[in-house]
């Protein structure tokens, strides 16, 4: 018997490999994202006051994206339910308003209040009904969802005015002024956001999440899976009805598209974009999506081939998302100033 | 390591060496250089507790990590460039841990699927003949799938399968896991008369009784290196072994 | 889903121009071609923009308008409301444009009609045509040169009604100008007298590759005629699958067989069928006509089809107005234009000025093989005039 | 108590599980062994709800559970362990333990509270028997194999079971970590006074930790009795042990 | 009758498109958005820059199988640059992979072919109606149909019969696994897509003729493929070819009775389908 002639010098004990240890963060980290946040916060809350009018509109058609992002991306990542559906949500919220200002005189108000209801409700039967079924299946359903309300908007054309869509809905009083259509649209989107953020840290969320990682051990601690995710898809449903009311509020048209696949798969796209798994991730794809689709827009016919493009590459190179990428970049960085400072 | 011994006489016998081996997830190394060699119609035990990396080099040795450093050969051969299929091909064969299988294809599909790589048309029926007759509790179930076998079924089919693939080298992985005693007493048989046919086994085990009952030679991995190796007999009566290892 | 702009004619690319503004500062103004220009309606589109380009061209060349060079910037609507209020918000606010000239689809029309209004800033339709742009959706700064749904099925009532067809089917694109065209088309065939059985009404999407379903529903309820406002690639699409099961031998089937649709169908054109068109330019014998059909088949080598003849019009309109205007200011543009009769390429044409609704008629035929043209034109046509179709209607 | 009564279970024409009786005490802990393919495993899904008898039934105090879904089954006092390791990977150590034990006190639901003290108490206490402790920070998925055994049973106990269900506890462990699983059980069996249903293939443990035994064959029980009269039956070395024991 | 009949022909052209789809899903778990694109290159291929050729029916069938097999070869770039490098990641991510590509061919062919639509005359060997029950039913539809029984068989026939077939089985059950077993998995997937592709394209070559061409095509192809795939149970065959009758028939069907609402059909008959069996019609649950 003899000791192993090893290139190495024989190591007996070894470290914990970096990236197995958890990332605690320092208070001082805490402190430094929370300043971020607010910074980011301020920064937003004044945009109408050094932005030009088309540019603040601009921000606002991202704030509602990153809303409807992030309440998809609540579905996606948290409840790992893959859903090709959440535009249905979107458009009830936004034909909730429009609809009701057609054929009703309720007030402006109670409409944006329903708008959300009324897309939870539909959450609640659509989920009940697609729940049954898992993954693909589940993912495909739920596009068949999208298609058959894409649909339904413009068979039914006497009430929803079919692909026209309802145009030029008229907003009350304030909201027609630029600066407090984005003050209410930058306020009420942050606050959606800021609900989607605590869900996820209650028990509700760490339930959800169980479930996701794996739903048999979570029902054998006595979990309802069905009726836990079925909460988290009307949950998600409310804030794709809350980004589908903003929308209105920004551009005051409703219209069969907003319910299609596509439109529910740009808030997934936008969520990889950024990341999935951290929460800045679909705000900012959200952000980076709108200004491809503005700018590249202008300039040349073929803007979706320059977003193919960009999706694929950033698929390709930053699986993680841009926000994660950009961390790692940072850490990178970061970790080559500590040594020449520190050593 | 030149106290290798019982080398049977086999027509393709050939010997594996590994040198100086690493292996990375993500960020953290777990392997860290590790070597060692088998030999013609012998049986290795490699040793070591619960993430020692016992199985990092089985899967690092047939090409399935994504990152890794060091050389491979067989007989005289570089194969640790090659592809897991290619390794596969050449035969070094790895049996992985676990409840493996085409669980949605019946038993005999799975076995198919070894024997199409390995026998000409006119060999395939009696080569899973010889399969059924070494296992014959998969013989009962040859139209089941491979899904709902019991675990030891499985453990078994997956023996199957790697028989079947007429290995040079065979990696087995915990094969006694889930393992009935009176099963792994026929599993020792097995092995033996595999190794006798002039196939380098090399066996990771935690059944330190089965392993010790069946290898001469053994090789002890701590935390990604190779802390000791030896003859079976003086490893045996290691103190370190027994006490801070736990074998 | 494209945005485009290009300068007419000569140099590409005006992106991110928001120097000039639309009024009378500088020495250009710009206008906008907000249409499809990809999508399954672009067939109708792409002509558009194309007899657009021409006629600025042609102002330009002759020494501009007001002594102003004209510049025209396209966008792509791709078919879709919502791009087109989008576009229509970056022409306007952004590239400071003066007029609009509009869409292929009504949905996408009504989305800008609004925002047009808003800002001011002239639109003229020449392809779509829904009838609630002029009625419920008017404002000031819209017109349209084309006629409307309800003119249109009037039309085709009217031709029902000389033919004495009774048992009849009807498909059409299932959106607001098939419904609404379809609605009018029954209704004025029972102000007509007509005492008609429908046997069958389909609805097919925008689109639709496979017709084979809705062909094999109509021949089993053997109607004696069927109305049918598809248009386009989808009505080509229809006729080729349609001749493989007779439908055109087996009933009297009436669409919007126009230049497009024949030219692209080429030798399977369906002989008998009939056709209608807002403006054939084989049935317009004047001598402009002449020489647009040669300016426009030397620009792009084709016939200017209906879609391409609108347009031209509806640019020949502003211009008119401009000049009754002497001035580019939308809202003296406007009332000009108003209760105007303005000269186009396809005769004089008055505005009404209570709907801004142009007064133009229909032309209807019968397909036929033609050795004057590489494809199938008509025989037996018929003009309904405006009076014809616009006095029975609303 | 819980007892099973001409418990079986087909699958089409294949009878995995065939008119099983056996009875186990408040407190026992009893080993079901036997060869491979015996029905161990079919047995442990219909005790917890994750297949449906085909016929008999599951008696917890005389209530009938057979059949009734997972999650309920669960609430009533019956925790499982499962043959693969089934933790919740992406999850720290501490809050796998926390979802288990919020789960138990049907907080699922709550929008707040996740870091109640109670709950981390109780979450803290049960880390602390396993020797998980100083690992609660971990992300579950990085820890070595035997850990994750043990951050299993942990989990189970997060529930605060009454019966627990191990459905070989060892499988893939080395003899160290084995004896420390052993030990581990041993200390929280006697600890939470739990009823406790294990199968193992490895000897050390069952006659380590059980009082009875019941050992199946081919679906159907061979023999039952006390470790001693099981090891000393010649039907069960003939079929399961061999002679090498 | 006719109904049915023309319902079968519109089942057939889904049911090759669909086949192609459940295979690449079958095997690779990718769920590829881009698959409507292929069909549409086929039939751009077919109608404008083979438009001319066509006539006889050897010449039209070479024309169809080359068309094909260029669009394959596409396929199989994309296989070999794209996906090769996301097999081992999330799904969502291959996904929206294959709807980036989707963006960008759907651009380059607007980039080669423009905006406009196209439209091919049918070869003259299969421009004729054959009268049954007295009524004209399209011989192209006929030709329909028989490719599609033909190529329904012969997957079968591949899929249960060859080495082959079993790998494409035993590949979604366990890559890993099967690498083990000494099998070029890279080359299987390749093999696999490229078949897919080339069925994808088939389809939309076939079709091309009968329909005009342009800018979109793809997107209606494709949904409905999807729902064709998922009635009859993800990845299989049998289910591609269930699922295209149920959808061909409800259409030409609903088109009789409930015009209106026949848009809706098939996305009501997926609903329906999958509530009741969540696995589609002849799908596995999948572990
Ligand atoms: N997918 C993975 N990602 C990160 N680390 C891993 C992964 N798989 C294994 N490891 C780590 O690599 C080390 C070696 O693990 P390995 O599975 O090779 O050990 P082993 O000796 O086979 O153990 P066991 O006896 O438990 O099977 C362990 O520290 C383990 O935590
Ligand atoms: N769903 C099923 N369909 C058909 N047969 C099944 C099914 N599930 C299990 N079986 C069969 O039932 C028998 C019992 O399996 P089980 O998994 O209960 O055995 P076990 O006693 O746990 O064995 P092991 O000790 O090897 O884990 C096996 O032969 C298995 O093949
Ligand atoms: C016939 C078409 C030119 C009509 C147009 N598509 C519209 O929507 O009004
Ligand atoms: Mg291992
Ligand atoms: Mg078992």
């Amino acid at each position: 018997m003899h000791q192993q002639n090893a290139a190495e010098p024989v190591q007996t004990e070894l470290q914990t490999p970096p990236a197995l240890r958890m990332r605690k963060r320092t208070p001082r980290q805490g402190l430094a994202s929370l300043a971020g946040w607010v910074v980011t916060l301020v920064v937003f809350a004044s945009v109408p006051f050094w932005l030009s009018v088309d540019n603040t509109l601009l921000i606002e058609g991202m704030i509602v994206a990153a809303v409807f992002a992030l309440a998809t991306n609540f579905l996606v990542h948290h409840a790992g339910l893959t859903t090709f559906g959440q535009a249905v949500f979107y458009g009830i919220g936004a034909y909730t308003i429009g609809l009701f200002s057609v054929h009703t005189h309720v007030s402006f108000w109670v409409a944006v209040v329903l708008g959300p209801f009324f897309a939870a409700l539909a959450a609640l039967v659509i989920g009940a009904l697609s729940l049954r079924a898992r993954a693909f299946y589940f993912a495909l359903l739920t596009l068949g969802f999208s298609q058959l309300f894409y649909n339904l908007s413009m068979v039914f054309y006497g009430f929803t005015r079919g692909d026209t869509g309802i145009y030029g809905i008229p907003l009350p009083g304030f909201l027609r002024s630029p600066l407090w259509s984005y003050e209410f649209i930058f306020i009420v989107g942050a606050a959606g956001g800021l609900a989607l953020w605590w869900i996820v840290r209650t028990p509700f969320g760490l339930a959800i999440m169980a479930i996701r990682d794996n739903r048999r051990r979570a029902q054998s601690l006595g979990m309802n899976s069905y009726v836990q995710l079925l909460a988290a898809f009307v949950i998600s449903g409310f804030f794709c009805g809350l980004a589908g009311v903003l929308f209105i509020v920004y551009q005051q048209h409703a219209y069969p598209e907003m319910l299609n696949w596509q439109s529910s798969g740009a808030p997934i796209l936008m969520s990889v974009l950024g990341g999935m798994s951290t929460f800045a991730g679909p705000v900012v794809g959200a952000v980076i999506y709108t200004l491809l689709e503005n700018f590249v827009g202008g300039i040349t016919t073929y803007w979706e081939l320059i977003i193919g493009v960009v999706v694929l590459a950033l698929i390709l190179i930053y699986p993680g998302g841009i926000v994660r990428g950009v961390v790692q970049l940072a850490r990178k960085l970061g970790s080559f100033g500590n040594g020449g400072r520190g050593q | 390591m030149s106290e290798n011994t019982q080398t049977h006489p086999a027509a393709d016998g050939q010997q594996l060496v590994v040198e100086d081996l690493h292996a990375y997830y993500g960020r953290s190394h777990v392997l860290q250089g590790v070597s060692l060699k088998v030999g013609a119609g012998e049986v290795v035990a490699l040793l070591g507790r619960n993430g020692a990396g016992k199985t990092t080099t089985f899967r690092a040795l047939t090409g399935l990590m994504p990152r890794t450093t060091g050389s491979v050969t067989l007989g005289d051969r570089q194969i640790g460039r090659k592809s897991t299929h290619q390794i596969a091909q050449l035969g070094v064969v790895y049996v992985p841990s676990g409840r493996r299988s085409f669980p949605m294809m019946t038993v005999k599909e799975n076995l198919l699927i070894a024997v199409e790589n390995s026998f000409r048309r006119a060999r395939r029926k009696q080569a899973l003949d010889e399969a059924f007759a070494m296992f014959p509790a998969l013989a009962r179930r040859v139209n089941t799938n491979a899904g709902v076998l019991s675990g030891g079924e499985n453990q078994m089919l997956k023996m199957a399968c790697a028989f079947l693939l007429q290995p040079t080298i065979l990696l087995l992985d915990e094969p006694t896991e889930g393992l009935a005693p009176i099963v792994v007493a026929e599993l020792v048989e097995h092995v033996r008369t595999l190794a006798d046919t002039g196939v380098g086994i090399l066996l990771a085990e935690q059944n330190a009784r089965f392993a010790f009952q069946l290898s001469a030679r053994a090789y002890v991995l701590n935390k990604g290196i190779v802390q000791m190796s030896g003859r079976v007999s003086e490893l045996a009566e290691s103190e370190e072994l027994t006490t801070h290892l736990g074998i | 889903n494209t945005a485009a702009s290009s300068g007419a004619g000569s140099d590409g690319n005006t992106a991110g121009n928001s120097s000039d503004s639309g009024g009378s500062t500088s020495s250009t103004v710009t206008v906008a071609a907000i249409t499809s220009l990809t999508s399954s309606i672009s067939d109708l589109g792409v002509p558009g923009y194309q007899a657009e380009e021409l006629a600025i061209n042609q102002i330009n060349a002759s020494g501009g308008l007001l002594g102003k060079k004209i510049k025209l910037i396209k966008f792509d609507d791709a078919a879709q409301p919502n791009l087109g209020a989008q576009y229509a918000d970056t022409a306007i606010l952004k590239d400071h444009v003066n007029a609009v000239f509009g869409p292929v689809s009504s949905a996408v029309a009504a989305a800008i009609e609004p925002i047009a209004a808003q800002n001011h800033t002239l639109v003229f339709f020449h392809t779509s045509n829904d009838i609630s742009l002029t009625t419920t959706g008017f404002t000031k700064y819209a017109f349209q040169v084309t006629p409307n749904t309800n003119m249109e099925s009037t039309a085709i009532a009217l031709l029902f009604k000389k033919e004495g067809w009774t048992k009849i089917a009807t498909i059409s694109p299932n959106y607001s100008y098939g419904h609404d065209t379809i609605a009018n088309f029954l209704k004025m065939l029972t102000k007509l007298g007509v005492h008609y059985t429908l046997v069958s009404q389909q609805w097919p999407q925008l689109g639709t590759t496979d017709y084979s379903s809705y062909i094999s529903t109509i021949l089993s309820k053997h109607p004696q005629a069927v109305f049918s406002p598809v248009f386009g690639g989808d009505l080509v699409t229809f006729a080729k699958q349609g001749i493989q099961y007779g439908m055109f031998q087996k009933t009297n089937f009436v669409s919007m067989m126009d230049p497009t649709v024949l030219e692209a169908l080429g030798s399977q054109a369906p002989v008998g069928a009939w056709g209608y068109s807002r403006a054939p330019f084989f049935a317009i014998h004047t001598s402009d006509m002449t020489n647009f059909i040669n300016a426009y088949k030397q620009a792009y080598n084709q016939y200017p089809d209906a879609w391409a003849i609108l347009a031209y019009s509806a640019v020949q309109t502003w211009e008119y107005g401009v000049k009754q205007a002497d001035s580019f200011d939308p809202d003296k543009v406007a009332d000009a234009l108003s209760g105007a009769t303005v000269p186009t390429v396809r005769g004089d044409i008055k505005i009404d000025p209570s709907t801004h609704q142009a007064e133009v008629g229909e032309w209807v035929g019968q397909v036929a093989k033609s050795s004057q043209y590489p494809f199938a034109i008509w025989n037996h046509i018929t003009y309904f005039s405006p009076s014809q179709i616009m006095s029975t209607g609303q | 108590m819980m007892r099973v009564v001409e418990l079986t279970k087909s699958f089409g024409g294949y009878t995995a599980v065939n008119g099983v009786n056996f009875t186990v005490a408040d407190g026992e802990v009893r080993a079901i062994i036997g060869p491979n393919g015996a029905g161990k495993t079919t047995l442990f899904h219909l005790l917890s709800g994750h297949l449906k008898p085909t016929r008999g039934q599951v008696l917890l105090d005389g209530v009938e559970i057979g059949g009734r879904a997972p999650h309920h089954i669960a609430r009533r006092g019956v925790s499982r362990a499962f043959q693969t390791t089934n933790i919740f990977p992406s999850f720290t150590v501490f809050d796998n333990v926390l979802v288990s034990v919020l789960a138990h006190h049907r907080r699922q639901f709550h929008f707040w509270g996740r870091r109640d003290a109670e709950m981390v108490k109780r979450v803290l206490n049960i880390l602390e028997m396993v020797h998980l402790a100083d690992a609660k920070d971990q992300l579950a998925s990085t820890l070595a194999h035997g850990d994750q055994r043990a951050l299993e049973v942990a989990i189970a106990l997060g529930s605060e079971p009454r019966v627990l269900l191990l459905d070989e506890p060892t499988a893939g462990m080395s003899p160290y970590e084995t004896q420390e699983m052993i030990r581990l059980l041993q200390h929280v069996i006697a600890d939470r006074g739990l009823t406790v249903i294990l199968s193992e293939h490895d000897m050390d443990v069952v006659f380590g930790l059980a009082h009875r035994i019941t050992v199946i064959e081919a679906g159907s029980v061979l023999a039952e009795g006390t470790p001693e009269e099981i090891r000393n039956n010649p039907d069960v070395i003939r079929a399961y042990l061999g002679e090498a024991q | 009758m006719i109904s049915v009949m023309a319902g079968l022909a519109t089942a057939a052209i889904l049911f090759i498109v669909t086949v192609g789809l459940s295979l690449i899903f079958g095997t690779m778990r990718v769920i590829n958005l881009a698959h409507g694109t292929f069909y549409m290159l086929g039939a751009y291929l077919v109608t404008v820059t083979f438009g001319a050729v066509s006539s006889r029916a050897l010449g039209f069938t070479v024309m169809l199988l080359v068309s094909a097999a260029i669009v394959a070869v596409v396929g199989l770039l994309i296989e070999v640059l794209v996906l090769r490098r996301l097999y081992g990641s999330d799904h969502l991510l291959q996904l929206l992979a294959t709807w980036a590509i989707l963006m960008i061919l759907d651009q380059v062919a607007i980039m080669v072919w423009g905006p406009q639509n196209f439209t091919a005359a049918l070869p003259r060997a299969f421009n004729g109606s054959v009268q049954m029950n007295g009524q004209q039913f399209p011989q192209y539809d006929l030709f329909l149909i028989g490719v599609a029984l033909a190529i329904a068989l012969a997957l079968w026939l591949i899929l249960q019969r060859t080495r082959f077939g079993r790998l494409v089985r035993a590949a979604v059950q366990d890559v890993e696994l099967i690498r083990v077993l000494g099998v070029n998995v890279n080359r299987l997937y390749t093999q696999v897509f490229v078949v897919g592709t080339f069925l994808a394209a088939l389809g939309g070559a076939l079709m091309g003729p009968a329909t005009s061409v342009g800018p979109g095509i793809d997107m209606n192809i494709i949904v409905e493929a999807f729902i064709v795939s998922v009635i009859g149970g993800l990845g299989n065959i049998w289910g591609a070819a269930i699922g295209a009758i149920i959808i061909g028939l409800f259409q030409s069907i609903g088109n009789l009775y409930v015009p209106e609402l026949a848009s809706l059909a098939p996305y009501i008959v997926m609903i329906l389908i999958l509530v009741i069996r969540p696995h589609g019609l002849l799908g596995k649950v999948e572990g």
